[in-house]
């Protein structure tokens, strides 16, 4: 394959793998992985600044993580302010994950950064929506085709929107970022998850987490190839990817790119060996572009 | 960043339930300070997934010693390394303690708590004076003892059961030893029970723990380690620490 | 505690460890496990005989697996005639697991064995309905409630609702399971994933398969915590239970039974050291009666 | 039916990629008949989750053999163990062959496949005539060859590459051997392609097939394991089989 790049809304990717929000920092611990990467998606930044959960906020499992993290985050302000001037000399491109926890948040968050040197936005639309019980916004396709729409008037940059597939079938929620404007869809978010203490009191100090990780593959893996069959926009493929082979299961299924999480909380590098390990796969299969490989699972031949 | 190999050189059980591993890494053992620790995979695969963070306990010429308890399946895998085994190891991760010059300093370990002052002991002494207190249930469960004799150090034991030392909290013979307004330094590791307890008890002397709470990374990058800060917010203690002031978190 | 047994609709279970449907065939090859759980759940059964998927059936991942089994079964005829005989002298509570492709086939099935010698009835609401383009019966809550409305008309036994987490949240289903007369509903059932061979096909013979095993718990005992508040019949917990620890977790959430799938494939005798290690745990926690135990997560105390 | 403890007594590489382990179980070495299997957890802990099946190879007294190819992570592991570990076995399981008497028995291993056959072949040749063909890609994949010797059988190879014996696939030599109308019976076990090839091309004799693919619990509880069977429906071949008469399943 002669070209590695990727493109959204006209903005290249050098390769399409990425660092998944909230596992990547803001790009700058690392730098040398950053930079070997398509690009890096920021921990998600709210308007307001966040302490986060009390501790503590990761449990593990066989094969997987729960984190109560709580979206810890400086807030816009100090995101734009004291981060963003460090990330931009990253050499990197920078996908800011927004979230909101009332529709209006997003769009405020798209707007005042879209002035930044930032790549694009990924929405992350798992937060509870506060003003309405509580159920997150990605679980109602009027409210993400809205807050899409919203966003999506804001920017002329790639917008992305971060799909939850709890309790929600990540079809229709995709179907709503389309018709909103998105320009690709992140499969999937955090799965919800719970873990007790010997005496039976909630493990985390955020009560309930958010499960990531290999043992998350096989079905964010049938949520990426569900979604990649119903929906005209880019797939960005994510949960559990640890090595190539496992990337090259998402671009099989549909993704045109993906994104690395837990993996990186392990291995440092764990995303750029992701990348290097998808190359070669891709090379021993004789791949001459990813339209050779992107949704290879459902392709007659 | 990437992890590093070295092989396991010798591994036993020291006291009961407790491992001595040294392991040989050059560049490690130039490179690690008092305060710094290391992130080890338990095995190769996915399960247990997480590293398991554990402190430099001590350092000679190539070698670099982990002493630790083995609550869990983690811990588990780790003990039963042999020599010739390959460690897999991420580090020296978190912040050195910064070593101070002519002052009193006070070590307090509660049982394998006293893993990290060892070598903080051995790179103390030369430059300050130091005196060493070591808790723990019982006799038995004191650990490092001969270790921490053989620097000719000041040190105190104390035992849950009096069956060694003073009976009672060893925070009891720290708060003995304390001389407000002489610049002494305290640093503690042990359970949180014993750091909060000389939180509240040692006034007048600058007192630093070694915090052994939950993390992910250990690196910095996934915010799931958090110590309450006073005043609100958390203190990503894998960066900022693992040694906090005490009157800087809430405990 | 003096009596470890727990009652569903009057029937008495002797312990509250059942073992899962379609993992413990009918409970006929082990029989002194069976003999020593509070009951087994059998293998699926429908109207019509059925052959099952084609091979491979199952794929391992860390943390679990993922089957695709297809529902193999002999069929309400030859079951009846063939195999309940010999289930009814097994000496244990059998729970007939009765799944259909049309709404009419969960009643049919329940009232031709309504005269047998079963101790009740699982309404296993995950397989498509056929009629209504596929989606599980058991992602709509209308169908839940009309279903198991229908089966309750015809039986006096205990009917319990098996909930699928796909997409859904159970919390909706599990109230029309109540509101349809419900005795109990099992939280949750597989969910669905996928995975894929080196060509980039899907490796099993269903294509799809349902996640199972420890890897689910986390999800499972979340679901569990969120269903039992929600409603006044018992759940039945289920997902990833592989000791005694996992047992006490799910009663914690609020299951007042459980059942053991994926662990007796690994170890024949897992359920039966599940119901040890439990009984063990509760002693420990000097628990006088399963009422100091169900429930603890969410007790004020 | 408890899975059983068993103590390493060997564990070596006998070909590229191919182990043989030795292990030590009276009741096991009692009980175990040809066609039998063992379900093997590949180490403690919920990863890897299930038991890996592999074919007593041979049986010594109280000592059983296993000789197996590691294609992925459990047998990886099976592999590493050494001397004194503890193995965690699930068996015997499936149906073991019927022994036929007086009969010439033809058997056909193909690369790892050459393991079953051993022990059939042991208790085979007092009462009948055997002869056994083993197949691979090259001389250095034949395996149990001096094994197969020491029973004074026929013994005949076949390699893809000509470099021992036939050039070409070993069924070639099996269907040389059958003489239709002579109540001959044959055993293969190797890839499906060559049982597939065989059910084909041998005509006038009973071929059975060792089935080596995918299981959930092997104990007949899962409904995981499944070949299709002639005239519709699956085998359930943990409980049916292993050994499966070809001409009963659909290659
Ligand atoms: C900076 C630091 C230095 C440490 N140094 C030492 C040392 O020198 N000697 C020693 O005996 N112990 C030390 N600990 C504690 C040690 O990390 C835990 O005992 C160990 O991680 C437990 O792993 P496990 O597999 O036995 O338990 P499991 O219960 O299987 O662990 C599950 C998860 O919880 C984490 N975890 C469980 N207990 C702790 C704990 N107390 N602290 C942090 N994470 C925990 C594990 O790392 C893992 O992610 C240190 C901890 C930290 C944070
Ligand atoms: C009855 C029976 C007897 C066997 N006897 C032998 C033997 O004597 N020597 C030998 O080398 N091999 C034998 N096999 C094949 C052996 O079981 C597999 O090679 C082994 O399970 C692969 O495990 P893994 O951890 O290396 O692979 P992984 O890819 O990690 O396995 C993942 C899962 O797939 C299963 N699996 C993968 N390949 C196979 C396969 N070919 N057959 C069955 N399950 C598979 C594993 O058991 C596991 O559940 C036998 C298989 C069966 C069913
Ligand atoms: C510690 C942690 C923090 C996370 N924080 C965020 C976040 O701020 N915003 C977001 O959209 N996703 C967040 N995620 C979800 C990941 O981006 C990713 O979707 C998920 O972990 C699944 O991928 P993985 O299995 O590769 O980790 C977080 C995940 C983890 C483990
Ligand atoms: C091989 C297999 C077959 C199953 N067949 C059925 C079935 O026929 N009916 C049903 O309701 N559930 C079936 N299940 C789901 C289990 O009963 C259980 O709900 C699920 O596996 C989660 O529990 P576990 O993690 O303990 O296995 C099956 C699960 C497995 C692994
Ligand atoms: S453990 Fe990940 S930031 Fe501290
Ligand atoms: S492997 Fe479970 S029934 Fe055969």
């Amino acid at each position: 394959m002669k070209n590695h790049s990727v493109r959204l809304r006209g903005v290249e990717f050098a390769n399409p793998v990425l660092a998944a929000s909230g596992t990547w920092e803001f790009g700058l611990r690392f730098k040398a992985v950053s930079a070997r990467l398509g690009g890096v998606v920021t921990k998600g930044i709210t308007v307001e600044p966040r302490a986060g959960n009390p501790g503590p906020r990761i449990f593990e499992f066989p094969g997987g993580i729960l984190n109560s993290v709580g979206l810890e985050n400086p807030g816009l302000e100090r995101f734009r302010d004291e981060v963003l001037p460090e990330v931009a000399a990253l050499g990197t491109r920078v996908i800011v994950n927004v979230a909101g926890f009332e529709p209006g948040e997003f769009d405020r968050l798209v707007g005042e950064l879209d002035r930044e040197p930032v790549a694009g936005f990924e929405l992350n639309l798992s937060c509870p929506n506060v003003g309405h019980g509580g159920a997150a916004f990605g679980q109602d396709p009027k409210l993400v085709e809205d807050i899409t729409r919203r966003a999506r008037a804001r920017t002329d940059r790639p917008v992305v929107v971060k799909l939850t597939a709890n309790f929600t079938d990540p079809v229709a929620t995709a179907r709503a970022a389309e018709a909103g404007g998105a320009d690709a869809v992140t499969v999937i978010n955090t799965l919800f998850g719970l873990a007790l203490n010997a005496n039976g009191r909630p493990f985390l100090g955020g009560r309930n987490g958010g499960m990531s990780g290999p043992a998350l593959k096989p079905f964010a893996l049938y949520c990426v190839d569900r979604v990649a069959a119903a929906v005209g926009i880019p797939v960005i493929g994510c949960g559990g990817i640890m090595d190539g082979r496992d990337a090259l299961d998402f671009l099989s299924a549909g993704a045109a790119l993906v994104q690395v999480g837990t993996a990186s909380l392990v291995e440092p590098d764990a995303a750029a060996r992701v990348w290097t390990g998808l190359r070669r796969l891709c090379r021993d299969l004789g791949a001459e572009s990813w339209a050779d490989i992107v949704g290879r699972t459902r392709r007659e031949d | 960043m990437k992890s590093l190999r070295a092989p396991v050189v010798a591994n036993a059980e020291v006291a009961p339930g407790i491992w001595s591993l040294w392991f040989e890494h050059p560049g490690l053992a130039r490179a690690c300070r008092p305060g710094h620790f290391l992130n080890l995979k338990p095995g190769p695969g996915p399960d247990p997934l997480l590293r398991r963070p554990l402190s430099v306990c001590d350092v000679e010429r190539d070698r670099l010693r982990l002493v630790f308890r083995a609550p869990g399946r983690g811990t588990a895998l780790l003990a039963q390394l042999r020599p010739g085994d390959e460690l897999d190891i991420l580090g020296p991760l978190g912040r050195p303690v910064r070593l101070p010059k002519r002052r009193t300093v006070l070590l307090c370990g509660g049982g394998v708590g006293a893993a990290p002052l060892l070598l903080l002991a051995r790179r103390l002494r030369d430059e300050n004076r130091v005196k060493v207190f070591l808790g723990a249930r019982a006799a038995e469960g004191l650990i490092l003892t001969r270790e921490f004799s053989r620097l000719r150090l000041e040190v105190g034991f104390a035992t849950d059961d009096g069956s060694h030392g003073h009976r009672g909290p060893v925070t009891d013979l720290v708060v003995k030893n304390v001389h407000p307004g002489t610049g002494q330094l305290v640093y503690a590791c042990g359970p949180l029970a014993m750091l909060a307890d000389l939180a509240r008890r040692v006034k007048g002397a600058e007192a630093w723990g070694f915090f052994e709470e939950r993390m992910g990374c250990g690196t910095g990058i996934c915010y799931c380690c958090a110590l309450p800060r006073k005043g609100g917010g958390y203190t990503r203690f894998c960066q900022e620490g693992p040694v906090v002031r005490l009157d800087e978190v809430e405990l």
